[in-house]
């Protein structure tokens, strides 16, 4: 079959570094390509050279036979290249309502009209949001949704073209099963419209839905391509990673004391009191939907929240932190989930990021001792294999991966009482969230791990335990050894059973 | 023309002004007189701008003094800031007068444009237009030197004529002043819609009152006196049915002049007197629709007591008006 | 409830401080004292409409206030000195205000530098440029020049109409030109920003210039437009106090700039946006007005004036802010 | 190659500068001058130096021109109408600047108010505010008070030598006090910045706020801190001021608000920091008064002085700025 969109021999480098050489890739209508890659390996780079933000060094592009190099994302459109970015936050604008964002795109078209009719552009977003069966306040301020529904948001805006090429960037990072569901299904229905689809993903559930095809990209070379149906997962991980990926089975261990005791806990109005105990040396993952509590735990015990009624014991004493200062003090620490809004500090390099919560530790005389500070780093780098040029790089040159790892860094640095990691595993590829999961339970022994996932998958790789959460409370418990997994699910689902995952 | 040394030698004479205010009509009209006096002298004339920064120019006599300069004026300032700066250059041996600015030191010759008789002038012209009984409004803004010294003879006639009834005191110095001006200047002659005479002893202020006046439709009931004078102001004076009568000033290109001249006399061994006393001129829109007087210059030739240039005019002085 | 007083809290104070002065302040409340209130801050209020254009980009103008006194002493200058008619001074004008805003656009957009410098830089060299024509002099029909030399035109009638002229509106000789300038524009600002999709688009960018980009406007067009449009309004301002005062006055100082600043940030607080918008500008002009306008009247001294103008507005703001956040949480 | 362009830029512009002046300006080239130029920015430095802090943390202080210029007033006011010796008045001034300080945060921080917004409203207040005590004359020993009284006290002789004494450094009588505040005052903050982990935190704060609380940073007290700090800075400046001056003076100070933020914006292009900093604030500083100083000597009007220091900004941002952005790109 002719490709519709081609790329031959394409280079791109930032400054020194060189992120894309030789690139060839090849779209064809009525597919879906993969593209599996390692964090860093240069897909979002791809991207952005296909959609018009970035420039290539070298190369060729066309489009439907014709050269294609798009100088800004407006013309990338105009020409019928559709784009789903990753950051999720480059996609929705907060100062206008759902339905103008919905037609955001419209507004900026050559042809829209040049009077904005809230009444007409409210019939448009309708007919957009239609499209992915998204059901959500057309009026409502962006500020006021979840991270989810700006996805879909954005996700339904890019749908609702017919382009000739339709690019997502993990577009399902933040969603739940049932809206990737949706997801797919509109990606069925634009496949057999005869548009060419990549489709950027950690999820292996996501690539055994939609793959047609499996592009894998290893430091910024294209290293396999896999057509033949069935087709090879196990062969496409193993091309982006450049070696044989072998699952370790979780070796189960027991808690040896008690850490943290929480006692008739309530986290809000409706929901009902629980209780739990988590113990030295063990990793408890908490599971459940998107929107059932999880962050919502997490702050409680980090300090952020005050719970509604219930008490909390941190290794025999009295817990009820009123600050994150007092929480950290006391040895609790959060990995919050979406690093870029609420974890990583732009402006500071690696080394300042990690040192950020203990400087106190880390100076004399509230003078900060950075000879300190970047040897721990250094140290970090080193255990998380972090890959950067040295403790110096700025944030922003890291690929998402290893910034989730100079997060989980920060906080690994300094021993902690209870290790509370929420959704640590956003936009990690499979072989760095397997290294996290490998260096967190080697190093889990004298304290409580907690993460919250809302993949099962990922608690199922890493925990002693997994906690079912549900309705703002915790309705399931279960040992990670022969567990009754359809009980499990009919957890999660809540009681109608239904699958999750 | 014989001249007294160091003036036979002017190219090595050095002398420094030294400003505190610059920004405006008046100042410019100032430093233009300074100007034209040094370049008739042939001395070399340096501007020192403190741009209202009464430190700076502290700061900036001492720096004249580095310069090497021989005379120095002083123009505008604060006596607190001023007075020990001004101390260190007589020390030096430079030769220093300051105009409008009581540095209390006796070696330093005052220049004056009379602040009190410039609103005495005016107020005695508003006596005579209007009687001894009227409602008034009053433009002032407290805490600038020259307004204050102003207002102290506005409150002396007040106390002098009872029948003078202020009934309402504005002002502003926001920029541009005389649109600020204008804008309280309504509400006042909205809210007090029988005054009869406006003193607005500072012609941006008169501007701005004029124009409320103008735009309020009160220009046959209201009489506008002022203080200084300028181009713009001698238009606006003489606009038909124009409410502003009667402005008193002195020409501030002269007192320029005059400052030069006192520095130039002391260089040159003379005495110029503690105090130099430029006397103001009433002008009034009769005066100048009488003459046909259209700007400054043409004030000067057909006003000659405007053009006063025989303050501190001994005879080896040159003229720059020739 | 607390919603209902975000919204209306503003404006209800407003009309408190409205029905006070009416009352304290003896011919307050007539249709002249109403129109004067809208002349005495037309020119703010113009300004303050330009630089709302900036703040929906995201960006600021720090150079209105010089922009608008150049305007005025190039109207000035083209008139008396040039000997140029009205038509062609004002076109003089608007063609420095957009080449102004155009320079400020590009050098923000395309050279990168934060919004606050390069419009701060632009005042400098503005405030310094307008003065190098005349030496520093102030314009006015008849005046010397540097050279000696006596300039020959004058400010033309039609120009002096600008500032002088007044429309019939159910009184005779009611409404000035500024004003009726002041609301055209407020209408036209008010409605480009919030019913064209120009207009909405310059909010995108403003809140997410990365998304709007990505969404394929041309971002970088939006932004410089605006600082355009700041200027364009900012000369207008300057046309119309050239003509107000009939002469281009040199005048150091930033109060045009504070006080249109001030307005278009009271304008966050109309009906709660909480966000730059025209409405909310014009009424945040109209209530300095108002505010000056009645303690002039009831004769408070300038000093007062300043200090009730900055409490009441930290007053409203804590209120209206204070009370929106509290609700969002 | 770009890179030492944008690091070293702007100093080999000052460097620049200064050598062209020392070629072109006799007497340019010497400690009394190099002494001036120091003192000349000393007040509008110290108020910079505050501004940065409040940069920092990704406020904006628009009230510290007034902030100084009150704080002038009320030394003044303490010992001219109160008979307070020099130690009362001051620590009287340090006491409002640190309360509008706090006021400033917390309305800023509590009450949600943006900072623009919230200072500006405080400078109004503040200007109308320092002229009530007074009714707007300035304060002088021996001035006749609003009810007719005369004023008793005097300046004190400490109180003025902080504006007039000079220490000897190599030469006699070199080193006014004010400039060896500036000094230290911009050492202490360099290094309270870049070196304590409280400045750490504070450009935490600034950069990602909500990833500084969660790191368990008590981001509301930081930001508290930065305004008090603002504001302490700005009435130290006032004290200087007030000192200098040996008066309180209602006139003085207009400009301290638009040079010091222009110091410490300049700030941002120095060693191609890009952002606020305590180093660039003082070269800022420095530089604006070397380019002064030098066109005073060469005899440059003042309107040409506006016109070159707008110029020259504008020119050196947007090549910092524009060069430091395209090799990031
Ligand atoms: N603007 C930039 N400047 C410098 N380096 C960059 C820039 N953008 C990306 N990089 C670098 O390019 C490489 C590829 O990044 P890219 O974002 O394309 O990775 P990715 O494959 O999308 O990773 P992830 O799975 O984490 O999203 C990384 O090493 C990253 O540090
Ligand atoms: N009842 C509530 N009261 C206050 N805040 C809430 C409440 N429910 C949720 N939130 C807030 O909403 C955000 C996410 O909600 P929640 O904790 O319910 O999601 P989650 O289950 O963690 O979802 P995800 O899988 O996306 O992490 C959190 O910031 C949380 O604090
Ligand atoms: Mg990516
Ligand atoms: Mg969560």
């Amino acid at each position: 079959m002719e490709a519709t969109f081609r790329i031959t021999g394409l280079r791109k480098a930032f400054g020194p570094i060189r992120v894309l050489n030789d690139v060839a890739l090849d779209l064809c209508s009525g597919e879906v390509t993969v593209l599996m890659g390692a964090n860093g390996a240069g897909k979002s780079t791809l991207v952005k050279i296909m959609s018009g933000v970035h420039r290539l060094d070298a190369g060729e592009m066309t489009l439907g036979g014709v050269r294609y190099h798009p100088a800004s994302p407006a013309e990338a459109i105009r020409a019928g290249v559709v784009t789903v970015h990753q950051n999720i936050n480059d996609g929705v604008v907060a100062a206008l309502d759902v339905a103008a964002n919905l037609t955001l795109d419209r507004l900026s078209g050559k042809g829209a009209p040049l009077f904005y009719n809230p009444r007409r552009v409210r019939r448009e977003a309708k007919a957009v949001a239609a499209r992915l069966d998204l059901d959500i306040d057309l009026g409502a301020s962006i500020a006021d949704l979840s991270l989810a529904d700006r996805q879909m948001v954005a996700i339904a805006r890019a749908m609702a073209h017919e382009p000739k090429v339709m690019i997502l960037d993990e577009p399902t990072s933040s969603l739940s099963s049932a809206e990737a569901n949706r997801l797919f299904a509109v990606i069925d229905r634009l496949r057999q419209h005869g548009v060419a689809i990549l489709y950027i993903t950690h999820r292996m559930s996501d690539i055994r839905r939609v793959a047609d095809r499996i592009v894998s990209l290893r430091d910024g070379s294209i290293s396999g391509v896999f057509e033949t149906k069935p087709l090879d997962y196990e062969g496409a991980v193993n091309a982006m990673l450049g070696r044989a990926m072998h699952l370790v089975a979780v070796d189960v261990k027991e808690a040896t004391h008690p850490v943290f005791e929480a006692n008739d806990l309530r986290l809000s109005d409706q929901s009902r009191p629980f209780s739990m105990v988590l113990g030295a040396g063990e990793v408890v993952a908490v599971t459940g939907l998107v929107g059932v509590g999880k962050t919502l735990l997490a702050e409680t015990l980090f300090g952020l929240r005050r719970p509604l009624a219930g008490t909390m014991r941190l290794r025999g004493e009295a817990y009820a932190p009123t600050s994150t200062a007092e929480a950290i003090e006391k040895g609790v620490f959060l990995v919050a989930k979406d690093r870029a809004e609420s974890g990583i500090v732009g402006d500071f390099n690696i080394y300042k990021n990690i040192s950020l919560p203990f400087l106190e530790r880390f100076s004399r005389l509230g003078v900060s001792r950075r000879g300190a500070e970047r040897a721990v780093a250094r140290e970090q780098i080193d255990r998380l294999s972090i890959v950067c040029r040295s403790e110096r790089d700025d944030m922003s040159t890291l690929s998402g991966g290893n910034q989730q790892k100079v997060m989980v860094a920060r906080w690994m640095a300094q021993p902690a009482s209870l290790f509370i990691l929420d959704e640590p595993f956003q936009g990690v590829d499979i072989a760095a969230r397997r290294d996290i999961a490998s260096k967190l339970r080697a190093s889990a022994a004298g304290r409580t791990t907690l993460l919250f996932l809302t993949e099962l998958d990922e608690a199922l790789e890493t925990a002693d335990r997994i906690l079912v959460m549900s309705e703002h409370t915790i309705v399931g418990e279960h040992r990670n050894e022969g567990l009754d997994m359809d009980r499990l699910l009919a957890q999660v689902a809540g009681e109608p059973m239904r699958g999750a995952a | 023309q014989d001249m007294p040394a160091p003036f036979d030698n002017p190219g090595e004479v050095k002398i420094a002004l030294v400003r505190y205010l610059s920004t405006g009509d008046f100042f410019q009209a100032y430093l233009s007189g300074v100007e034209a006096q040094a370049k008739a002298l042939g001395v070399d004339l340096r501007v020192l701008d403190s741009r209202q920064d009464a430190a700076l120019q502290a700061d900036m006599v001492d720096q004249a003094i580095a310069l090497g300069v021989d005379g120095i004026i002083i123009q505008h300032g604060l006596t607190e800031s001023m007075k020990e700066a001004a101390q260190r250059a007589v020390d030096a041996g430079i030769k220093v007068v300051a105009f409008d600015v009581n540095v209390e030191n006796p070696a330093i010759p005052q220049i004056e444009q009379s602040d009190r008789d410039l609103a005495r002038l005016a107020l005695e012209q508003a006596v005579a237009d209007n009687g001894e009984a009227w409602k008034a409004g009053y433009v002032y803004v407290a805490g600038i030197a020259p307004l204050d010294r102003r207002d102290e003879t506005w409150r002396e006639f007040k106390a002098k004529y009872p029948g003078i009834n202020e009934v309402a005191m504005f002002g502003t110095l926001d920029n541009p002043i005389a649109n600020s001006v204008a804008n309280q200047a309504r509400s006042v002659v909205t809210a007090n819609p029988d005054i009869q005479v406006m003193f607005a002893p500072y012609d941006e202020f008169a501007k701005g009152v004029k124009i409320a006046v103008d735009e309020a439709g009160l220009s046959d009931s209201i009489k506008i006196y002022s203080a200084d004078i300028s181009t713009a102001d001698i238009a606006a004076m003489r606009e038909p049915g124009s409410a502003w009568v009667a402005t008193a000033a002195t020409n501030p290109a002269v007192v320029g002049q005059v400052s030069v001249r006192a520095l130039a006399m002391l260089l040159a061994g003379e005495e110029p007197g503690a105090s130099v006393i430029v006397p103001p001129t009433l002008i009034t829109q009769a005066d100048l629709n009488g003459q046909d007087i259209k700007n400054m210059e043409e004030l000067s030739a057909k006003l000659p007591q405007f053009a006063h240039a025989d303050v501190a005019m001994p005879a080896w002085m040159p003229n720059p008006n020739e | 409830m607390a919603d209902t007083a975000i919204r209306f809290g503003f404006l209800a104070l407003l009309a408190g401080l409205i029905a006070f002065f009416s009352v304290s302040a003896p011919g307050f409340l007539s249709p002249q004292s109403a129109v004067f209130i809208f002349q005495s801050v037309a020119i703010t209020g113009i300004l303050a409409l330009g630089v709302t254009a900036t703040l929906v980009v995201g960006g600021f103008d720090l150079s209105i206030g010089s922009v608008a006194t150049s305007s005025m002493m190039a109207a000035a200058y083209a008139m008396v000195v040039l000997e140029q008619n009205a038509l062609v001074a004002v076109l003089f004008c608007l063609a420095i205000g957009a080449l102004v805003g155009l320079v400020n656009g590009i050098i923000i957009v395309y050279m990168r530098v934060p919004d606050l410098l390069a419009t701060l830089g632009m005042m400098f060299l503005l405030v310094g440029l307008q003065r190098i024509p005349t030496e520093g002099r102030s314009i006015a029909a008849g005046m010397t020049m540097p050279d000696g030399s006596t300039a020959a035109g004058t400010f033309s009638p039609a120009f002096l109409a600008l500032g002088r002229h007044r429309f019939d509106f159910f009184l005779p000789n009611l409404l000035p030109v500024s004003v009726v300038v002041l609301l055209v524009l407020a209408l036209l600002i008010w409605f480009f920003l919030e019913y064209t999709r120009f207009g909405r688009m310059m909010y995108a960018v403003g809140s997410n210039e990365r998304a709007a980009e990505l969404a394929g406007a041309p971002v970088k067009a939006y932004k410089i437009w605006a600082y355009v449009i700041s200027g364009i309004f900012a000369s207008i301002g300057g046309i119309l106090l050239a003509a107000r005062l009939g002469r281009g006055d040199i005048a150091s100082g930033n109060n045009l700039l504070l006080d249109a600043v001030a307005a278009a940030l009271i304008g966050f607080a109309v009906l709660g946006a909480a966000k730059p918008n025209a409405f909310g500008t014009a009424i945040g002009a109209l209530f300095v007005g108002v505010l000056l306008q009645g303690l002039t009247m009831m004769n408070a001294p300038y000093y007062t004036q300043d200090f009730v103008k900055g409490a009441v507005l930290v007053v409203a703001l804590v209120f209206t802010f204070a009370l929106s956040n509290r609700s969002r949480r």
